[in-house]
C-alpha cells in the first residue's frame, strides 16, 4: 500500500479573466502523505485545492485521482470535465474542508453530516447516525447535533465542517485553513485527530496557517507565492533554514524563534 | 331634468346590431337608428362603446343615460332598470351543421308562434324526438336559454356558452349538434361561417320572448323614456325601422302588433 | 341589504365551489409537474433544451391565459386532424382543455418561481454538496430543491391564489365554476355588487385557506432561521 | 390578402387601433406598477415591522387583495369611488354626475392589487438578505433610514427584480379586465375587433402576439436590470459541472 | 487623556432559550487599553462582543460607552434599548471586525470602506476614498479596490473588514478573531497596525486565538470559560505560568513552549 499514488497533478493553469491565479503547478500525493500548502493570501491556494476537485475549472493542465485520469474537454477556449459521472464519483473520494465552512443552512449539524453517506455513498442510515455522533464526539460538538448552523459559534461550525468531511470516508482530503476559527486547545486537538488520519494512510493537503502544525504534522511542505510553487520540500529542510529568503520572510518569527 | 343631451353606450361587438369600424367608429343597426331616435326627440346624443359586463351597473352609477345593446325586455331586468317601448323582436331558431344528419328537421322554413309557458305543441314534440341524446348549444342567462331548458332540458345535453359566438366556433368544431339562439343573429353568423351551419326546425315567434328589444335607462329618468317611447313609436309607424332592418338583418325585426 | 336574496346567491354559489377545487387542484397538479420539467431544461446546461424551455415560459407568462384558453379549446377545434385524431375524445371535454390551459399557464410561472428560489441559493452551499460528489437529481433533490422551495414559497402561494382565481375563466369553455356562475347570476338578476361580493367571500374564504395553509409550511420550512432554535426552547 | 388588409393600417384595417390598445395597456400597466410599488414598500414595512398591529393590517392587505378576484376590486373602485365622488359632490352642492376617469379609476385598482403582490416580492427579497450584512451595517452606526436606502434597498432590488417581472406580467394581464370601465385597451379592442368581423382567431392571435411584443419589451428592461445587479455575484454557481 | 474609561461592562448576561450563554461578565476599558479575550470555541466571546454593541440584547446588565449608560427598558422580561438614537450614536463610536467579515455583497470594497464615513459621519466623500485607500493600502488590498466581496480570497476579505471597521475612526474597536484567515506574515503586519492604533490610544477588544498577540500586544488578557470570566491578569502574569490550571491547559504548547 504504500508508495501508491493518489494524488497526482500536473501543471494546472486558472485565470479569473485576465488575472492569471495559478500559473503551473504540479503536485503528487502518496498513500499517508500530509502536504502542507503554505502562502500569503492570495497567491491561490484556495483556487488550487477548488480546481482539484474540479469546483474551478482549471484553464490547463491535468489532474489524476487514485490513478484516473480526469477527462476534460476543450471547447472554445473554455474547458470541462467530459463525464459528469466520473466527477461525482471522484469527488466522493475527495473530501473537502472549505475555508468558509459553507454548511448547509436548511440541515440540522447531524443532518449535514449524514447527507453524504446516506444520499450519496447510500449506506443505511442507522449506520451513517452513530458513525457520525462519534465523529461529532471526536470533534466535541456533540450536544450540539440538533442545532442549525446559524445557532453555532464559528468554531462548532468549523469542526461541523470537518466531521462532514471525514464521514464520506475519502482518500484524499483537501483542507482549506480548518484550524482558523479555533482556540489552541482545539487545534492541538484537531491536528491530533488528522495526524492519526495520516497513520491510517489517509493522504491529505492541507492548507494552513499553523506553523506547527506544517513542521510537526506534515512530511511535505509547498510554499506558494504569485500563483507558482516557490519552494517545496521536507518541513525540517525548510524550516531548518534551508529555504529560500522568500519562504524564511513568509514565516518569520516562526522560522527565527525555534 | 330638462334633457338636451344624453349619452348612449352599446357594446360596438355585437354585429349587426352594434359594431366597430376599424377605424374606431361604432356602425350596424343601433347606431344608425340612435341618430334617428334622437333627432326625433330632440336631444344631442353620443354614442360611446363600453363592455357587456358592466353595462347595467354603470347605468345605475350615472356614467351614462341610455344602453342600446339589444337588450332584451325581462321581468327580471325590469326590476332594476326602465325600459322604453320595444324598437325590435325577433324569432329564433335551430343551428347545425349543414351536413349534419340533424338538418332539415321536420318545419324547416317555417315559422310557429308561441306564448309565454305553452307546451304540446306539435312541431316542438317532434324537434324533440329527433333531437334526442344531442347536445345542444345555448348562451348563458337568455331568454332561449330557458326555453330550451324547459322544452329539451330532460331529452337533451344541455351546454351554456358565455357568448353566442364561442357556440357557433363549437358547432363548427363538432363538440355540439345543435345551437339556438336569435334567429336573426344567426343569419349573420351563417355568413360568417361560410355556409357551413343552417337552420333547422322552425321559426319560433310570438310573446314567449317577451316584449323585445328597448332602450334601457334609469328608472327615475322617466321623461327622458317618454321621449324616446315616443320616437320609436313614430320610427316604426312611418317604416323607418323596417328598412334600417332590412338594411341590416335582411329581414324585418320591427315587433309585430 | 337584501338577506333572503343574499343567502340564496350563496347557496347558488356554494353549489359551484366543488367545480372551482377541481379545476384548481387539477391544474395545480399538472402544472407543479410541467413546471419541475421545464425548470430542469431550462437549467440544465443543454442549450437547445434551455431555448425551449425559454420559449415556453415566454408564451405561456406573456399572453392573457384568456386568450390561450381560447385558442386551446375553440381553436384546436377547428383542426381536422385533431378531431380525428385519438385525442379528440379528450379534447372534446371542456373540462380537459380548460385543465390543460389552467396547467399550460400556471407551469409558465412556477417555473419562473423556482428558477428565482434557485438563483437564491448560496453558491457555496452548492459547492459544498459538490465536493462530495452530489450531482444531476441526488443534488437537487437533497440541496436544491429543499433550499429553492423554501425560497420560492412565498412566490409560489402567491401563484397558487392565482391560480384560483384564475379558474373563473373556465366558464369561457363551458364549465361553470363559482364565477362562471355568478355572472350567469347576474346577467339574470343584474344586481352585481350584491353577487360579486358573495363570489368575493368565497374566494376570500379558500384563498386565506391557502395562504394560511402556505404560511403554516413556510414557517415549519424555516426553522433553520429562526433566532433560537425550537429544540432548546421547552 | 383580406387578412392583411383587416390587420393593415388601411381604411379598413385595425392596426391603428390595436396598437393603441397596446399603448393604452403599457400606459395602465406602468402607472399601476408605479402606484403598487409605493403601496408595496409600506405594507412589506408594515408586515415586517415587528409590531403586531401594523403587521396584521399589512397581513389583511395582502390576503384581501390577493384573495378577491380583480374583477371585484376593479368594479368596486370603478363604481364604488364615483358613487363617492357622486355623494361628495352633491354634499358640496354639485349637481350631478361625478367620475374617476377610466383610466384613473383601471390604474388605481391595478395598482392596490399589484401593491400586495408586491409587498410579498418585498418582503421575500428582504428576506433573502444576508444577516451579517445587516448586523455590520447597524454595527458602525447607521440608523433605520440609512440602513434602508443604503444597504437593504440595493439589495431588495436585486433579490427583488425576478419577483417583479412577474408583477409586471400579472399587471399587464390584470389590465385587460379594465376594460370593464370602457377603456379600450388591447384585450378588449381584440374582443371588438372580433366581433365586429368575426375573425375570432385572427383577432386574438394578434391581440396575443401585441402581449408577447410587450412582455418581450419588458423581459428585456428587467433582464438588463437584472444582469446589472448580479456583477456583485460570484460567477454562476449553477452553469458548470 | 490616559485613564480615561471608554468601555465599562458591568455583570452582562445573555440567554439563547434555555441555555445561558454569558453568566455575568464585566469589563473596564480605558483609553489605549488592548484587551485580549481568549476562551475555547463556544465560550461565548462572540456573543459577548455582540452584546456590547448591541447587536444581541443582553438579558441583565449594564453598559457604559465614553461615560455614557446605554440606557434599556425592561418589559415582559425582555429587554431592549431605550432610544435607537442613542443605539446608532453609540454604535458610531464602536468599530467591530466581525468573526465572519459580513462585507456588503453589493458593493466593491472600496465602497464599503467610505460607506460608513460618506453616510453615515456625512463626511465628504473625496476625502473618504483618499483615506480609504491609505488604509487598504495599508493592509495590503488597495489593488483589490474596485472588487466585490465575492472575488476575494478569504484574507483579502478580512483585510477589507478590518479596514472598513478602522475608517469610521472609532474611539473603541472590537475584533473578533481578526486574524484568523491569514497567514503568519499578513498577522504580524495586521498586529503591527493594531499595535500602532493602541499607541494612538484607541482602546480595543479583541477576541483572539493567536497567543504571541496577547502576550506580546495586548496589555490586559480575560480568560473566558463557559460564560464566566475564569482568570484574568496581565499578559506577563497570566502566560508566565501564574494563572489557573484552565489557562494552562487552554494555551498548551505556547504555555509551556517559551
Ligand atoms: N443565535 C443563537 N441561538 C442559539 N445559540 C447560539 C446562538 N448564537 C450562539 N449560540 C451558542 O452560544 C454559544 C456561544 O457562542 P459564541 O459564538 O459566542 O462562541 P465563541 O466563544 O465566539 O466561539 P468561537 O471561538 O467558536 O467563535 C455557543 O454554544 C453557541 O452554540
Ligand atoms: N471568483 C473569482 N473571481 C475573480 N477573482 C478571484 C475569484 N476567486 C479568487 N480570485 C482571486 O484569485 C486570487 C487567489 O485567491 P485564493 O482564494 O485562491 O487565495 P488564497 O491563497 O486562498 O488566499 P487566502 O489565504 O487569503 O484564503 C485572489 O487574488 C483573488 O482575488
Ligand atoms: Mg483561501
Ligand atoms: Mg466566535
Amino acid at each position: 500500500m504504500p508508495g501508491q499514488t493518489r494524488l497526482s497533478v500536473r501543471n494546472i493553469r486558472k485565470s479569473f479573466g485576465t488575472h492569471e491565479v495559478l500559473r503551473g503547478i504540479s503536485l503528487d500525493a502518496q498513500d499517508g502523505d500530509v502536504i502542507s500548502l503554505l502562502g500569503a493570501s492570495g497567491s491561490g491556494k484556495s483556487t488550487f485545492l477548488r480546481c482539484i476537485n474540479l469546483l474551478e475549472t482549471a484553464t490547463s493542465g491535468e489532474i489524476w485521482v487514485d490513478g484516473e485520469e480526469i477527462h476534460m474537454v476543450h471547447k472554445n477556449g473554455r474547458s470541462r470535465p467530459a463525464s459528469q459521472k466520473q466527477v461525482d464519483h471522484i469527488r466522493s473520494e475527495l473530501g473537502m474542508v472549505f475555508q468558509q465552512f459553507n454548511l448547509w443552512s436548511h440541515m440540522t449539524i447531524l443532518q449535514n453530516v449524514i447527507e453524504g453517506p446516506v444520499h450519496v455513498l447510500k449506506r443505511p442510515r442507522a449506520e451513517c447516525i452513530s458513525e457520525a455522533e462519534a465523529l461529532l464526539e471526536k470533534v466535541g460538538i456533540a450536544d450540539k447535533r440538533h442545532a442549525y448552523p446559524a445557532h453555532l459559534s464559528g468554531g462548532q461550525q468549523q469542526r461541523a465542517a470537518i466531521a462532514r468531511a471525514l464521514a464520506m470516508k475519502p482518500k484524499v482530503m483537501l483542507f482549506d485553513e480548518p484550524t482558523s476559527a479555533l482556540d489552541p486547545e482545539l487545534v492541538g486537538e484537531v491536528l491530533r485527530v488528522m495526524r492519526a488520519l495520516a497513520e491510517e494512510g489517509m493522504t491529505m493537503l492541507v492548507v494552513t496557517h499553523e506553523m506547527s502544525f506544517a513542521r510537526n504534522v506534515s512530511n511535505r511542505v509547498i510554499f506558494m507565492r504569485q500563483g507558482l510553487v516557490e519552494s517545496r520540500g521536507a518541513p525540517d529542510a525548510m524550516f531548518g533554514g534551508g529555504a529560500s529568503k522568500a519562504f524564511r520572510q513568509f514565516i518569520g518569527d516562526f522560522g527565527s524563534g525555534q | 331634468k330638462d334633457w338636451k343631451t344624453a349619452t348612449i353606450t352599446l357594446e360596438g361587438a355585437y354585429a349587426p346590431w352594434n359594431l366597430t369600424n376599424a377605424d374606431g367608429s361604432l356602425g350596424g343597426f343601433e347606431p344608425e337608428l340612435a341618430k334617428i331616435l334622437c333627432e326625433r326627440a330632440k336631444i344631442e346624443c353620443s354614442l360611446v362603446a363600453s363592455d357587456w359586463d358592466g353595462m347595467i351597473p354603470a347605468l345605475n352609477a350615472g356614467k351614462f343615460d341610455v344602453i342600446m345593446d339589444a337588450l332584451s325586455i325581462t321581468e327580471e331586468r325590469k326590476k332594476i332598470i326602465d325600459f322604453t317601448v320595444p324598437y325590435a323582436a325577433t324569432p329564433a331558431a335551430f343551428a347545425t351543421a349543414k351536413d349534419s344528419p340533424l338538418a332539415n328537421a321536420a318545419g324547416t322554413g317555417s315559422t310557429i308562434t308561441m306564448t309565454p309557458g305553452q307546451s304540446g305543441v306539435k312541431e316542438i314534440e317532434a324537434l324533440k324526438e329527433a333531437f334526442k341524446d344531442k347536445t345542444i348549444g345555448i348562451q348563458a342567462a337568455t331568454v332561449y336559454a330557458k326555453f330550451v331548458y324547459d322544452n329539451f332540458g330532460s331529452i337533451a345535453e344541455i351546454r351554456e356558452y358565455k357568448t353566442g359566438a364561442d357556440r357557433d366556433l363549437d358547432l363548427q368544431s363538432g363538440r355540439i349538434d345543435l345551437g339556438f339562439d336569435d334567429a336573426v343573429y344567426f343569419n349573420n353568423a351563417f355568413q360568417a361561417a361560410n355556409g357551413a351551419l343552417a337552420f333547422t326546425g322552425p321559426e319560433i315567434a310570438g310573446s314567449i320572448w317577451g316584449e323585445g328589444e328597448g332602450l334601457g335607462l334609469r328608472k327615475a329618468d322617466t321623461d327622458l323614456r317618454d321621449k324616446f317611447n315616443e320616437a320609436i313609436k313614430s320610427a316604426l309607424a312611418d317604416g323607418t325601422v323596417k328598412n334600417l332592418s332590412m338594411k341590416w338583418f335582411k329581414v324585418d325585426v320591427s315587433p309585430q302588433k | 341589504m337584501d338577506f333572503t336574496f343574499l343567502s340564496q346567491t350563496m347557496i347558488t354559489l356554494l353549489k359551484a365551489v366543488p367545480m372551482t377545487l377541481a379545476l384548481f387542484s387539477a391544474s395545480i397538479f399538472f402544472g407543479l409537474f410541467l413546471a419541475l420539467l421545464i425548470v430542469w431544461m431550462r437549467v440544465g446546461g443543454n442549450p437547445v433544451l434551455s431555448a425551449i424551455a425559454k420559449g415556453y415560459v415566454f408564451v405561456f407568462r406573456g399572453s392573457p391565459l384568456l386568450i390561450q384558453m381560447f385558442l386551446v379549446f375553440y381553436g384546436l377545434g377547428q383542426f381536422g386532424f385533431i378531431r380525428y385524431s385519438f385525442l379528440w375524445p379528450f379534447l372534446r371535454e371542456p373540462f380537459v382543455c380548460a385543465v390543460l390551459s389552467l396547467a399550460l399557464c400556471t407551469a409558465g410561472y412556477t417555473a419562473e418561481i423556482f428558477r428565482g428560489g434557485i438563483r437564491a441559493i448560496s453558491p457555496r452551499e452548492i459547492e459544498a454538496a459538490r465536493s462530495i460528489g452530489m450531482s444531476g437529481f441526488v443534488l437537487v433533490r437533497r440541496i436544491l430543491a429543499p433550499i429553492a422551495f423554501r425560497h420560492a414559497l412565498p412566490a409560489y402561494s402567491t401563484e397558487i391564489v392565482l391560480m384560483m382565481k384564475s379558474t373563473a375563466l373556465a366558464s369561457l369553455v363551458t364549465v361553470w365554476e363559482v364565477t362562471g356562475v355568478a355572472q350567469r347570476l347576474i346577467s339574470q338578476t343584474y344586481r352585481t355588487m350584491e353577487v360579486f361580493l358573495c363570489a368575493a367571500l368565497i374566494y376570500l374564504v379558500l384563498n386565506f385557506i391557502i395562504l394560511q395553509g402556505m404560511t403554516l409550511l413556510e414557517y415549519s420550512l424555516s426553522r433553520h432561521r429562526r433566532a433560537t432554535p425550537a429544540a432548546l426552547k421547552a | 390578402m383580406a387578412t392583411m388588409e383587416l390587420i393593415g393600417f388601411g381604411s379598413t384595417g385595425w392596426g391603428a387601433l390595436l396598437l393603441l390598445g397596446a399603448a393604452t395597456t403599457l400606459a395602465v400597466t406602468a402607472t399601476a406598477l408605479a402606484i403598487g410599488a409605493l403601496l408595496g414598500t409600506i405594507v412589506a414595512g408594515a408586515k415586517l415591522s415587528g409590531n403586531w398591529l401594523l403587521s396584521a393590517m399589512g397581513s389583511l392587505y395582502t390576503t384581501v387583495f390577493r384573495g378577491v378576484p380583480e374583477l371585484l376590486i376593479i368594479y368596486l373602485i370603478y363604481f364604488g369611488g364615483s358613487s363617492a365622488m357622486t355623494a361628495i359632490g352633491t354634499a358640496m352642492g354639485y349637481e350631478g354626475f361625478l367620475g374617476l376617469p377610466s383610466f384613473a379609476a383601471g390604474a388605481l385598482a391595478v395598482g392596490i392589487i399589484s401593491g400586495a403582490y408586491q409587498a410579498e416580492v418585498f418582503r421575500g427579497a428582504y428576506l433573502a438578505i444576508s444577516k451579517g450584512e445587516l448586523e455590520a451595517a447597524s454595527a458602525i452606526g447607521m440608523h433605520r433610514g440609512l440602513r434602508f436606502r443604503r444597504i437593504i434597498m440595493p439589495q431588495v432590488l436585486r433579490f427583488a427584480i425576478p419577483g417583479l417581472g412577474n408583477v409586471w406580467q400579472l399587471s399587464l394581464k390584470d389590465s385587460a379586465l379594465v376594460s370593464v370601465t370602457g377603456l379600450a385597451e388591447l384585450m378588449r379592442t381584440s374582443q371588438v375587433a372580433a366581433g365586429s368581423t368575426r375573425q375570432y382567431f385572427l383577432f386574438f392571435i394578434i391581440g396575443g402576439a401585441l402581449y408577447l411584443i410587450l412582455t418581450s419589451l419588458s423581459d428585456r428592461v428587467f433582464n438588463g436590470a437584472e444582469r446589472r445587479t448580479n456583477r456583485s455575484m460570484p460567477a454562476a454557481a449553477m452553469g458548470q459541472a
